[in-house]
């Protein structure tokens, strides 16, 4: 095998990890901008669930806007605040890793709930 | 090359990317076995990264019971968190948003070596992260203070005005949900949800189960945070070495990216 | 019972194709696990370092035979899996018409009840050829209904129902096994199931025998077989009795007229919810209903039913949703008697 | 930076000067090679209280009627069993004793990345093996390995919350290896090491790591959540409490599904690197035996419902575990076919630990294909929980792991040690175990299709034949387990020395002295060839090479 075939670029033996000292930086202001950004967000949730309280909309959707919030504030921290942005591409990987392996246990777990129905039954078939 | 024998004796640590050890020592280390201080730098990083997946994938295990419930027991969801105290959740949220800003920005004083700036900026974490804490302690002993048939955990303290209803969202045994407001008149037959097997227990007991191990790693953070204080007060971080700083911010981030989740989940349900 | 058996006895409609499928895997495993390892032994053998062969051009991979090993199993096991999938589905899915039975499964015994009322411990009499549909459910932690010579087993959970079919196609006994651990005499949650012809099957039904109840009391007298002709279903008699006796009738009138909805006509069909949600009236709906009535709130109506958890055995509440389900039997709706009629023929009989 | 260059002191050597000082160059030491001792000591203690545990059992099983063990001590004698067996011995065996002491080797490092975290993950280790042991000895736990719920969390009263502590820090322990692993391969690679140079045995570690980081926590949280509910009498799992007992279910298998490939995995890389060695040539197909163990470690993720066929789970997901599980079989074909492929054309020793690796493949390949059967849903519905799945599991448990671990316990004991064992009886306890288990655990296939169901501690009488048959083979598998146990010790004091290559094998670790040097490289090496790197001619020189009289 050559060495091109090597998948993972910048996390190679050390030979290979001390030609990327220099990763990207990122700046105060960054952080302040993301700050803000947080605090948006975080108004967002709450004067979303505000509203929700007088405005008949479908449980589910309360539920997507809130998560879908909480989310947008995750990826804020994690790509800034905790560097992933600048980061090798091993690490990046590694923090997905984790969402992705809830995501599978979540929809396979909540697809045979669904299929079952509650209180559970045994199966959409009779 | 030292040998290991002689490591853990008179020899000075550098850091490890696992919260339980001790970080002790002074100057940039690199330990015996690593080539390069990037290389050390590197794994330090990746092993930290690796040790969130799996805190991650714990609290997952409590997020997949929630999803279960919350899916089954909606409208009791929706009540039972009627119950939790939003105002005192907001701000709470806020408090730990602005620690993670405290923590970049005390990352990016370790990166330029500023070292009087890194002290102040973990302080600042760590008075946020008490009041957080302190927070979350009044909120469960209002909880607790409930339970004993007093309105606030002062008057539980004092002896002061009771409680007019009963009600204990403790799991536990004395478990009491108070009476639905404003459904129905005044239906005699819905009583007072007795504490087993109600799903009114199930949402407190996912509630106290999930923000108190997310206060344990409030705790674990706290201690973190500490350490790096008292290393940074004995000018262990230089521009050239914050490594400790970086992958301790980074288990800081984590706790706040957990009560992300956790506000909207257990405070905001309608 | 042969005493060294190798295989076991096909005894329901099920063994045959399920040993067909079985014998299949079989020879696809004497592919693999005979030819492969027979491969293994002559290569063992041919390329041992003391004998002399062509050891020149060692190959360091091919692509064509990757996908040749790699393909042909996964063609195979696809295969398998459609015909599994395929018996699957028929194993859990009923005929219409079937012989209903409850299972109860305590620790650490199994309880049956007979549509006719009749009760029994340890032992399922069933008929032969014949669909027989069993409606399971747990007092306390899991347990599993298994009959091995009908190659049918379900886990038997608390707190809901499970059903399982089977047709039986040979008389004689058989074994019954509890399969889900469950505690310290888990290996004696064992039983027996009879198979016999219908008409012994009526037969038996017939006979009286000792009630006893899963708390271990023993309830009165035999199958209540005066009743049959006149009333139909014992089960949903005893229901009936309960409906009176516990008050629902106070709340749920026939007419519609009461606080609560009509029993009539409600199992099987499809509800509105106050939500919104339309909801199948089935067993586990039913029971839902009954324990913890706030879960579900039917359209119009409000939330006012009581719950009856903890006040109910599941006896009882498996006699309820047979009186429930005999409301909404179209054949015997015709002759169904009111609630009171009902109430005075049990009360007659009672004296 | 420190300079007491020892260069070629070995890794055991000690110029400790009291007792007590050696014992602290041991348990405080942050060497992986010494931890990878410790753990053997530990984890080996483990298998011979889970195999003793074991033949309770099947002294038991003797007869129909339950006459030596009241059903409560059968019950807490198979659940030890179990679960010292999964948590304690399989779990962490290869990983933590074979992988310990030969990834920094192999990928040409001085340590793992984190030394001391390595240590620390042993002293877990032990702490959840003491919980665990004392469970048992302040009367036992008799849930079976699985914890099912209700049970677990209301009805029974056993040590319950004591197991699930051992469980659950013996979990941290494994997720401390696993973290150490991945960081170890990524980070510490010697220059030229690039991934597909890299041994099978550090591809196969890695992606059980992948799954330990990913997996164990969830049972530790699940686990976790049993022991509130039993602690506080509040219900998660338990209907009875408002929960559902098949979501402890779903996430309990979301783990120890998986887990079965935590315990095959490493096995896998273990046989790549005998099959190779003792052909004396290449590995076939290096690549796809390197992504079968990635694609292993994925789809493994998706599958874990195959345990829950007949639970009340919904008929569609069934259907799809069942199809997924089909799935999951073919990178072990994959790995299977490669295997045999590399024997041909070779120069074929029957060493001992090839002898193992033989083995393996006859025995994983019946323990894998039956594992097709239970992946079809309608036979699964006859054949759950009965001896059916005990063969299954057993065949590639013992049949796979532990042949795979012997087989790497002998092929790497002249490094660890500096010595050779005795040959001939190393092949005759390898031929003894090959027949006793098989003796065992082939009835075993034949009982459960005849439906005796397993947890089951009095039967009915027409099993009683295969049980006895079962019961004499275990005989025989426990004394083919104790003679190596005696001719390994004896190594240590009798046997010739090793010297560095006794196998002529590839890869790093075998280029150091035996036993290695305390620091591994005096100079870090440069690797410009592939792994497995034997000239083509290699089959051909070692044929040629061989007379009557030298070794088979
Ligand atoms: C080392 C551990 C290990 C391994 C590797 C496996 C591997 C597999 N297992 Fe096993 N299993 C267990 C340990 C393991 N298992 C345990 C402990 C239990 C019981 C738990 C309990 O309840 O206590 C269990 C239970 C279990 C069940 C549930 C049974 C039940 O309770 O009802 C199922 C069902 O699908 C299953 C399937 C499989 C499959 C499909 C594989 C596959 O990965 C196998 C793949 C391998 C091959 C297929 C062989 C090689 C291939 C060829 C020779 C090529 C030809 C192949 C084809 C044509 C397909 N296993
Ligand atoms: C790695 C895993 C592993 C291993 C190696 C084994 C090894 C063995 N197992 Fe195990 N077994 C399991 C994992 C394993 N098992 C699991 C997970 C279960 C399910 C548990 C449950 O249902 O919850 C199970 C269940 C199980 C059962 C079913 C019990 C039941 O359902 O009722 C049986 C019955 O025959 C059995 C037998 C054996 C035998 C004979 C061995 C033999 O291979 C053991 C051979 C080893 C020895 C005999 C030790 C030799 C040494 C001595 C005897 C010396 C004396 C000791 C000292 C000096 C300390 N096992
Ligand atoms: C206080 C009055 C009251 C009593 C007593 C009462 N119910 Fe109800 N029941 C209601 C009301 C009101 C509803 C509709 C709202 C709801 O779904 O909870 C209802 C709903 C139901 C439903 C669901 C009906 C549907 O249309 O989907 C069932 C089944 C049921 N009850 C059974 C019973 C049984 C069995 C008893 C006695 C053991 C009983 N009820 C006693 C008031 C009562
Ligand atoms: Cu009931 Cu086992
Ligand atoms: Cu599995």
């Amino acid at each position: 095998m050559a060495e091109h075939s090597n998948p993972i670029p910048g996390a190679d033996g050390h030979a290979a990890a001390s030609d990327h000292h220099s990763h990207g930086h990122i700046g105060r202001d960054t952080y302040y901008r993301v700050f803000a950004a947080l605090m948006v967000l975080m108004v967002l949730t709450v004067g979303a669930w505000w509203v929700e309280g007088f405005m008949e909309i479908p449980r589910v959707l309360g539920v997507i806007v809130a998560l879908a919030i909480a989310s947008t504030k995750t990826v804020l921290i994690i790509y800034y605040f905790m560097h992933i942005k600048i980061s090798n591409r091993v690490t990046q990987l590694y923090a997905v890793s984790a969402f992705i392996a809830f995501t599978i246990l979540f929809v396979i777990v909540m697809g045979d709930y669904f299929a079952r129905g509650w209180p559970p039954e045994i199966g959409p078939l009779p | 090359m030292a040998t290991t024998t002689t490591t853990q004796g008179s020899e000075v640590q550098g850091h490890e990317a696992h919260a339980d050890h001790g970080h002790a020592g002074h100057g940039r280390e690199l330990q015996h076995h690593f080539e390069t201080a990037q290389q050390q730098k590197e794994a330090a990083t990746l092993g930290m990264w690796v040790f969130l997946v799996t805190e991650l994938m714990l609290f997952g295990g409590i997020f997949m019971a929630y999803a279960v419930y919350r899916w089954a027991f909606p409208d009791i969801w929706a009540e039972a968190a009627h119950h939790l105290n939003t105002p005192l959740g907001a701000v709470n949220t806020v408090v730990l948003l602005v620690s993670s800003l405290t923590v970049a920005l005390a990352v990016n004083a370790a990166e330029e070596g500023r070292n009087k700036r890194l002290i102040r900026l973990l302080g600042v974490t760590m008075v946020l992260g008490v009041a957080f804490l302190g927070i979350k302690a009044y909120e469960y002993s209002e909880k607790f203070a409930h339970c004993a048939g007093y309105k606030t955990p002062f008057a539980w303290a004092s002896g002061g005005a009771p409680l007019g209803e009963t009600e204990c969202l403790v799991p536990g045994r004395a478990f009491v949900f108070p009476e639905a407001h404003g459904t129905t008149a005044a239906d005699a037959h819905n009583e007072v949800t007795p504490g087993q097997g109600s799903p009114y227990q199930l949402f407190y007991l996912l509630y106290f189960i999930s923000t108190g191990l997310h206060a344990v790693h409030m705790l674990i953070g706290l201690s973190i945070v500490g350490m790096l204080t008292f290393m940074a007060a004995r000018g262990v971080f230089t521009a050239a070495y914050s490594t400790p700083v970086e992958i301790g911010g980074l288990y800081w981030h984590l706790i706040d990216i957990i009560w992300v989740f956790l506000f909207p989940l257990f405070y905001l349900v309608h | 019972m042969p005493d060294f058996p190798l295989f076991p006895e096909q005894a329901s409609t099920f063994a045959g194709p399920i040993d067909a499928l079985y014998g299949v895997l079989i020879a696809l495993s004497l592919i693999f696990g005979g030819i492969l390892p027979f491969i293994i032994l002559y290569l063992m053998v041919r390329y041992h370092r003391s004998q002399k062969a062509d050891r020149r051009n060692q190959p360091e991979g091919s692509l064509p035979l990757e996908l040749t090993w790699t393909i042909i199993p996964l063609v195979l096991v696809l295969g398998v899996f459609f015909w599994g999938a395929f018996l699957y589905i028929d194993i859990r899915t009923p005929p219409e018409r079937n012989l209903e039975i409850y299972v109860i499964g305590k620790q650490w015994m199994w309880h049956a009840q007979h549509p006719n009322g009749k009760r029994e411990n340890n032992e399922l009499h069933v008929p032969i050829n014949q669909p027989v549909k069993l409606v399971m459910t747990s007092q306390d932690v899991i347990h599993s209904f298994y009959i091995p010579a009908f190659r049918v087993k379900q886990d038997v959970l608390p707190g809901r129902y499970t059903t399982m079919w089977f047709e039986a196609t040979q008389t004689g006994e058989y074994h019954l096994f509890c399969a889900e651990y469950c505690g310290t005499e888990h290996s004696r949650m064992v039983g027996r199931v009879v198979a016999m012809s219908l008409a012994d099957y009526e037969r038996w039904l017939t006979t009286p025998g000792e009630i006893i109840l899963p708390d271990g009391s023993a309830g009165a007298g035999g199958g209540g077989s005066t009743l049959i002709p006149s009333i139909g279903d014992p089960m949903a008699l005893a229901g009936a009795q309960l409906f009176t006796n516990l008050g629902c009738v106070g709340c749920h009138r026939d007419d519609g007229a009461g606080i609560g909805p009509s029993m009539v006509g409600l199992y099987g069909v499809e509800t509105r919810m106050q939500d919104g949600s339309l909801v199948t009236a089935d067993e586990n709906y039913l029971r839902e209903s009954i324990l913890n009535p706030g879960a579900k709130i039917v359209a119009g109506y409000a939330n006012v039913m009581p719950s009856y958890d903890g006040q109910l055995s599941e006896d009882q509440l498996n006699q309820l949703i047979a009186y429930i389900k005999s409301l909404s039997d179209s054949e015997s709706a015709s002759t169904r008697l009111s609630n009171a009629q009902i109430a005075s023929v049990v009360a007659d009989e009672l004296k | 930076m420190a300079t007491t260059a020892l260069p070629s002191r070995g890794y055991l050597e000690d110029d400790t000067p009291t007792v007590w000082a050696w014992i602290k160059s041991w348990l405080f030491t942050v060497d992986h090679k010494r931890i990878a001792i410790l753990y053997l000591l530990a984890i080996n203690f483990y298998f011979l209280l889970g195999g003793l545990a074991a033949s309770v059992v099947r002294i038991e099983l003797i007869t129909p009627q339950g006459d030596l063990l009241s059903s409560d001590l059968y019950n807490r004698a198979f659940t030890l069993h179990g679960i010292i067996m999964v948590f304690f011995f399989l779990i962490p065996g290869i990983p933590a004793v074979l992988g310990n002491f030969l990834i920094p080797l192999m990928v040409g490092a001085r340590d793992m990345a984190f030394p001391r975290l390595n240590l620390f993950s042993w002293y877990l280790y032990m702490i959840g093996g003491i919980f665990a042991l004392s469970a048992a000895v302040f009367g036992g736990v008799d849930t079976g390995w699985t914890f099912y719920t209700p049970f677990s969390s209301t009805y029974s009263n056993s040590n319950v919350i004591l197991t699930i502590a051992g469980a659950f820090v013996m979990g941290f322990s494994s997720i401390a290896t696993g973290v150490n692993f991945i960081v170890t391969t990524h980070t510490m690679r010697a220059p030229g090491l690039t991934w597909f140079r890299l041994p099978l045995f550090v591809w196969s570690s890695y992606a059980t790591s992948l799954i330990i980081v990913l997996a164990t926590p969830v049972v530790g949280i699940t686990l976790l959540l049993v022991a509130i509910e039993r602690i506080w009498g509040v219900g998660i799992f338990d209907p009875a409490l408002g929960g559902d007992p098949l979501l402890f279910q779903h996430l309990f298998w979301f783990y120890s599904h998986p887990a079965v490939y935590i315990m095959i995995l490493p096995g896998f890389g273990v046989i790549s690197e005998l099959i190779s060695t003792f052909s004396r040539k290449r590995i076939f197909g290096y690549e796809f035996i390197a992504f079968s163990s990635m694609a292993i470690a994925i789809i493994g993720f998706l599958v874990w419902g195959h345990h829950m066929f007949v639970s009340g789970q919904s008929v569609y997901a069934g259907l799809v575990f069942s199809f997924i599980t089909m799935l999951v079989a073919i990178p072990s074909a994959i790995k299977v076919f490669n295997w045999t492929a590399t024997l041909y054309k070779g120069s074929i020793s029957y060493r001992t630990p090839m002898l193992y690796a033989l083995g393996f493949i006859g025995l994983f390949v019946i323990g894998g294909l039956t594992g097709i059967f239970l992946g079809v849903v309608a036979i699964d519905i006859h054949v759950t929980d009965t001896y059916f799945v005990v063969a299954h599991f057993h065949y590639v448990m013992v049949g796979g792991t532990i042949m795979a671990y012997l087989g790497g316990i002998h092929f790497w004991w002249p490094k660890m040690t500096g010595r050779m064992y005795n040959e001939v009886w190393g092949g005759i306890s390898a031929l003894i175990i090959f027949v006793g288990f098989n003796m065992t655990f082939f009835p075993q296939f034949v009982l459960g299709y005849l439906g005796m169901p397993r947890r089951y501690h009095v039967y009915p009488q027409e099993f009683q034949v295969l049980h006895v048959l079962s019961s004499a083979g275990s005989t025989v598998l426990a004394i083919g387990f104790i003679i190596p146990l005696v001719y390994l010790t004896l190594s240590l004091w009798k046997g010739k020395l090793a010297g560095d290559n006794p196998w002529d094998a590839t890869g790093l670790e075998w280029t150091v002295s035996s036993p290695p040097p305390a620091h591994n490289f005096d100079e870090i090496p440069v690797v410009t060839t592939e792994a497995y790197a034997y000239p083509p001619e290699a089959a051909e020189r070692d044929a040629a090479a061989w007379r009557p009289g030298s070794p088979l």
